[in-house]
């Protein structure tokens, strides 16, 4: 890890900031379109896997431009990635037991 | 190896966080110094282990001697010896182990070890000390609320946890709930403290393969907190539900599932063994080194078993869930990731062996503590093998041999590790030095009845005598044995009380014992190079530079037998 | 230590004690080895007068090896171990073999319901017969059991099988064992349970053929 | 690198993130547990969907609109606390405390209605977890409006340490990004 004076130097250089507003923008065209999406005449797995898709890329907007994420440095991202994937792991191990057995 | 001053990337605690209180209560109850918080949060660990203590005895007793008058007690019945059994598991290992581990030793020692003058986060650690003193209060409030403490066992598992009606009690569970959501929240902001501080506040020169093996391990079990009790706190949250609000989350007759309850409490309750034991086990790799007067073997080998047995702790849990019903097909797989995170711990056994090679070995009472700590978790770890494959698991799972080797890894990390650890820092905060004699009394009592207390435990468990059974002499097979469970609660009271010494020795040298010097036993960790105790600001003045790793013990290049890591030598020409 | 366990009477209760056996030895003998070079080290290295210790930091991969290369063994041994025991899991847990003799076996706070089929071998008919705690079984004969509860978890437990299963309300699990001796043994239930989990104790009672069938025919005389 | 020097908290400011993301990660377990169980508990059984339908999904993707306009106002709120503009930082506090608060109540109102109807906790595993992982959010929103309400009332010491708004944004986010999840997991799906 980097020390502070060059994180500081990082503050000091007056990022540029992306466009808020643009970016709430794109969140609620997308929110309209997960709605949307849930009421197309598709199969229901395929709609599932739109809409989280959808859901997906608005969490990603978010961490990546509100939360700052994008100018983050690799400590960071790992804070917020390496939860995520324990959280896949778990709901995949735990399919067997919940969804794959017979009563 | 050339000794050199070396420019190297230090974060540095540019200014002193607070000032010195000088009023009582500022001072000594709502402290915001590091030190202080650490101390109380070993003496909160104290006063919770004279009740884990005393439960442990009373249901000793029951098992001994069933349906006698117990001394201090009176007659135990069969609810009454669930809550004390349910109240002793969790007594010992959210309210004695990990405010004593986490809580004091990481407190003390991470901020002092990395060259800091505080925490990151003063304010939150005086916050996080406050909110586990209330969760022990409504620990010890749900004793006397009606119906009584909670009696679901430790494990609290549903459907028993659920529904009032299954075990009779209905508030002492809800606040043994409310006592663990509580206890969370003060080592979330305590783990959050501990990682921010190291990561951030490190003294110059400070990397971290220089950091002490202690830190790395206490930061190991803050990640390991930080990331597998959420899913236990959204299961609380469900139980809690559960309880009082109506839902099945865990109740088959509403469409709930017990399974899932087991999941989410050893999703975190394995991890949790970890958040518990690499502490202990790094409070042992700082003693040997010190009294070895040699450098610690293999310290990067260390840290990446660390790492390993951290990473591991996430895809073991279901070992304790072989028969319980879980899908079958997936008790191999978790069965060879149990057995693998042998290797880790193994690497970190053999390492400490290793240190003792060619040392140069005093056998003062930390040292003794630490060897306990060795032999002991050797002990332990052995006896995991046989529980963490899977068919050797089935005749052992939930009887008495699984219980000898929980006490052998658990209570052998608080007894052996965390009495190596006060033993060894006791000068440093308190800045008195403690006798050595009673110190040695102290440890060869405690490991004489610790053996006596647990070993025997192995032969009832595989005699097939189960856990949580208030009397055994229900069970014709188990009454020849009988006076294998009178031994072992003869001995169990003995090691209580064989902590007699050791209480006489701290108050004999808080009143009256020996001035500490700054470095009583010539050891080269940072906390070693200020006063004892240490100043407020932990440094006066000038806050340390670091300028050569933990463990440099008889080094070649010095005239002395250890070289402080800020001790700066002169350039050889 | 072995010879604590109970007595094993069933068909796959020696594969799991061979297990148990393989374990121990292979355990005793680390037990020895690191607790024998504790000793032995604690002696040899004690501090005496005008010795220095050894400046090794054990990091370089020719240090390392001394600690590295026994973890290989241990790897080596898990794996040893977890090969062994695969197998007898798969036969505890895997197929269950076709068998006359059915079982459904219902833990409640604090008996074991043992419900047999009868004559026509069916549940759910009315020569069905339901015992508290008593498990009559005929010796060398399979028994195809399962497993269930009225309200909380339960474990069945049987010592001498060397079987044990949670009963799970809700969920039903298929178990199976055979026994080869016959005689008396417990059931006790190895899962806390509330307050009336201590106690909660069946008997399995095995049958040599002639007796079981003498038992069948009390039971249901009119057959 | 001599501006550096001047700036004040910048290693406080490092500190307050490190801190913060820690935080949001024991948080992220958190829901990730609840939502991992109901997930599984969904995909195992069946009769979910025909629950859901009883839910309003325009009413909750108002609330949705609410929130992720919540997100942008707290963003602002951050810019401006760094450009130390003391008026910026209070309106664009308040506009996030009046939004959170805005949620709440649709919150509140959604949770009347179907209570009474006479869809409680306990009526089906789909409420169970409903009210479960909507309440345990809630939470989250009432906590994210003190804590910003204290900022707003603390504002003129605010814009002297941004980096607390910045930490208090985070955590708005994030509580966002959980809606942004149980929006299609509780409503959609």
């Amino acid at each position: 890890m980097s020390s502070d004076k060059a994180h500081a130097a990082e503050i000091s250089l007056e990022r540029a900031h992306p466009s808020y507003v643009g970016i709430w923008v794109w969140l609620v065209l997308l929110m309209v379109a997960g709605v949307l999406a849930s009421r197309l005449p598709l199969d229901h797995s395929a709609v599932v896997t739109l809409i989280f898709a959808i859901a997906a890329v608005k969490a990603g907007l978010v961490a990546l431009y509100y939360m700052g994420l994008r100018f983050e440095r690799g400590v960071i991202y790992a804070m917020a990635l390496v939860p995520l994937a324990l959280v896949v792991m778990l709901t995949f191990l735990l399919l067997p037991d919940f969804v794959f057995h017979h009563h | 190896m050339t000794v050199s001053v070396q420019e190297v990337p230090g974060v540095g605690s540019e200014e002193p966080v607070h000032q010195e209180p000088t009023g009582f209560w500022r001072r000594y109850i709502f402290s915001v110094d590091h030190k202080m918080i650490g101390r109380q949060y070993l003496l909160l660990s104290a006063a919770m282990a004279l009740v884990g203590g005393f439960l442990a005895y009373g249901l000793r007793w029951q098992l001994a001697f069933p349906d006698t008058w117990v001394p201090g007690l009176g007659f135990i019945g069969p609810e009454t010896y669930n809550v004390l059994i349910t109240m002793h598991g969790t007594t010992m290992v959210f309210f004695v182990a990990m405010p004593m581990l986490l809580g004091g030793f990481g407190n003390f020692l991470i901020p002092l070890m990395i060259g800091a003058r505080d925490m990151a986060f003063p304010r939150l650690n005086m916050l996080s000390f406050w909110t586990i003193f209330t969760g022990s209060l409504v620990l010890l409030a749900s004793y006397v609320v009606p119906g009584g403490a909670a009696a679901g066992g430790w494990t609290g598992y549903a459907p028993l946890s659920a529904r009032p009606i299954y075990t009779g009690v209905n508030w002492g569970l809800n606040l043994w709930l409310l006592a663990h959501a509580i206890e969370f929240a003060s080592f979330l902001m305590g783990g959050v403290n501990f990682l921010t501080t190291a990561m951030t506040m490190r003294a110059p020169g400070m990397t971290f393969f220089r950091l002490p093996l202690i830190v790395w391990q206490e930061l190991t079990a803050a990640v390991v907190f930080l990331l597998s009790v959420g899913p236990l706190i959204a299961g609380a949250v469900m139980l809690l539900m559960d309880r009082i609000a109506g839902t099945s989350f865990f109740v088959p007759a509403g469409g709930g599932d017990p399974l899932l309850w087991q999941h989410l409490f050893w999703f975190f309750g394995h991890p949790e063994v970890y958040v518990v034991l690499l502490p202990a086990a790094g409070l042992a790799c700082e003693v040997l080194p010190v009294f070895c007067r040699k450098p610690l073997f293999g310290y990067r080998w260390i840290v990446y078993s660390t790492f390993a047995a951290g990473i591991l702790s996430f895809i073991v849990w279901a070992h304790h869930m072989f028969v319980s019903g879980m899908d079958p097909r997936l008790a191999m797989p978790f069965s060879i990731t149990t057995i693998l995170i042998s290797v880790p711990f193994a690497i970190m056994v053999f390492a400490m062996i290793a240190t003792l090679w060619g040392g140069s070995i005093r056998f003062a009472t930390p040292m003794l503590f630490a060897l306990g700590f060795l032999a002991m978790f050797i002990c332990g770890g052995l006896t995991g093998i046989f529980n963490g494959s899977a068919p050797a698991n089935i005749p052992l799972h939930g009887t008495y041999f699984i219980v000898a080797h929980f006490h052998y890894t658990l209570l052998s990390g608080v007894f052996f590790g965390g009495f190596a650890g006060l033993y060894f820092w006791f000068p440093k905060m308190f800045g008195r030095m403690l006798n050595e004699r009673l110190g040695k009394v102290h440890f060869w009592l405690t490991l004489i009845a610790f053996n006596a207390t647990f070993f025997p435990m192995h032969f009832l468990g595989l005699a097939g005598m189960v856990r949580r059974i208030s009397n055994p002499l229900q069970y014709p097979s188990l009454e020849p044995l009988q006076a294998v469970n009178v031994f072992i609660t003869l001995s169990a009271i003995g090691l209580i009380l064989a902590q007699v010494p050791f209480a006489f020795n701290i108050v004999r040298s808080l009143r009256a014992g020996e001035p500490a010097p700054a470095n009583p036993w010539e050891a080269t960790t940072l906390e070693w190079s200020t006063a004892s105790p240490p100043p407020h600001d932990n440094w006066g003045e000038t806050a340390p530079a670091v300028y050569r790793w933990a463990y440099e013990y008889s080094s070649p290049d010095a005239g002395e037998d250890w070289l402080p890591q800020d001790r700066l030598l002169a350039l050889k020409p | 230590m072995m010879r604590w366990l109970p007595e094993n009477i069933s068909t796959y209760g020696g594969d799991i004690d061979a297990l148990l056996s393989l374990i121990y030895s292979l355990t005793v003998f680390w037990f020895f080895l690191t607790l024998g070079l504790i000793g032995l080290f604690l002696f040899l290295y004690r501090r005496r007068d005008g010795r220095r210790a050894a400046y090794v930091r054990g990091e370089r991969p020719a240090e390392a090896a001394w600690i590295l290369i026994p973890a290989a063994i241990v790897l080596v041994l898990d794996l040893w171990i977890d090969h062994r025991g695969a197998d007898a899991w798969a036969k505890v847990k895997g197929h269950i073999a076709p068998t006359a003799y059915r079982v459904r076996v219902t833990g409640k706070q604090f008996n074991w319901e043992f419900l047999y089929p009868g004559p026509d071998g069916k549940f759910g008919t009315p020569d069905d017969l339901q015992l508290d705690n008593e498990l009559h079984v005929p010796v060398n004969q399979v028994v195809h059991g399962t497993l269930t509860s009225k309200d909380v978890i339960h474990n069945f437990f049987l010592p001498n099988v060397r079987f044990k299963q949670d009963a799970l309300p809700g969920r039903e699990v298929e178990f199976w064992f055979q026994a080869t001796k016959p005689g008396k043994y417990e059931i006790p239930c190895a899962e806390l349970c509330g307050f009336g989990h201590s106690g909660m104790n069946g008997t399995l009672i095995v049958h040599t053929p002639e007796d079981y069938q003498q038992w069948v025919k009390e039971r249901w005389p009119s057959q | 690198m001599e501006a550096i020097a001047t700036l004040p908290g910048a290693a406080a400011a490092h500190r307050g993130k490190v801190g913060i993301w820690w935080f949001l990660a024991s948080e992220i377990m958190v829901f990730g547990g609840l939502i991992a169980s109901y997930i599984i508990s969904r995909m195992g059984g069946p009769g979910w969907e025909a629950e859901a339908h009883h839910l309003s999904v325009p009413l909750a993707s108002l609330n949705t609109l609410i929130l992720l306009t919540s997100s942008l106002t707290m963003v602002l709120a951050c810019a401006a606390a760094e450009r130390r503009d003391l008026g910026g930082v209070r309106t664009y506090l308040l506009c996030t405390i009046v939004l959170g608060l805005a949620f709440l109540g649709i919150k509140a109102f959604e949770y009347s209605g179907k209570i009474a109807a006479g869809i409680l906790p306990g009526s089906a595993p789909f409420w169970s977890f409903y009210y479960t992982m909507t309440g345990l959010h809630g939470l989250h929103v009432l906590a994210g409006i003190v804590v910003n309400t204290l900022f707003f009332l603390g504002a003129a010491k605010v814009v002297r340490h941004p980096h607390r708004v910045e930490m208090g944004g985070l955590y708005w986010h994030f509580v966002d990004v959980v809606w942004i999840f149980l929006f299609p997991l509780l409503y959609l799906a």
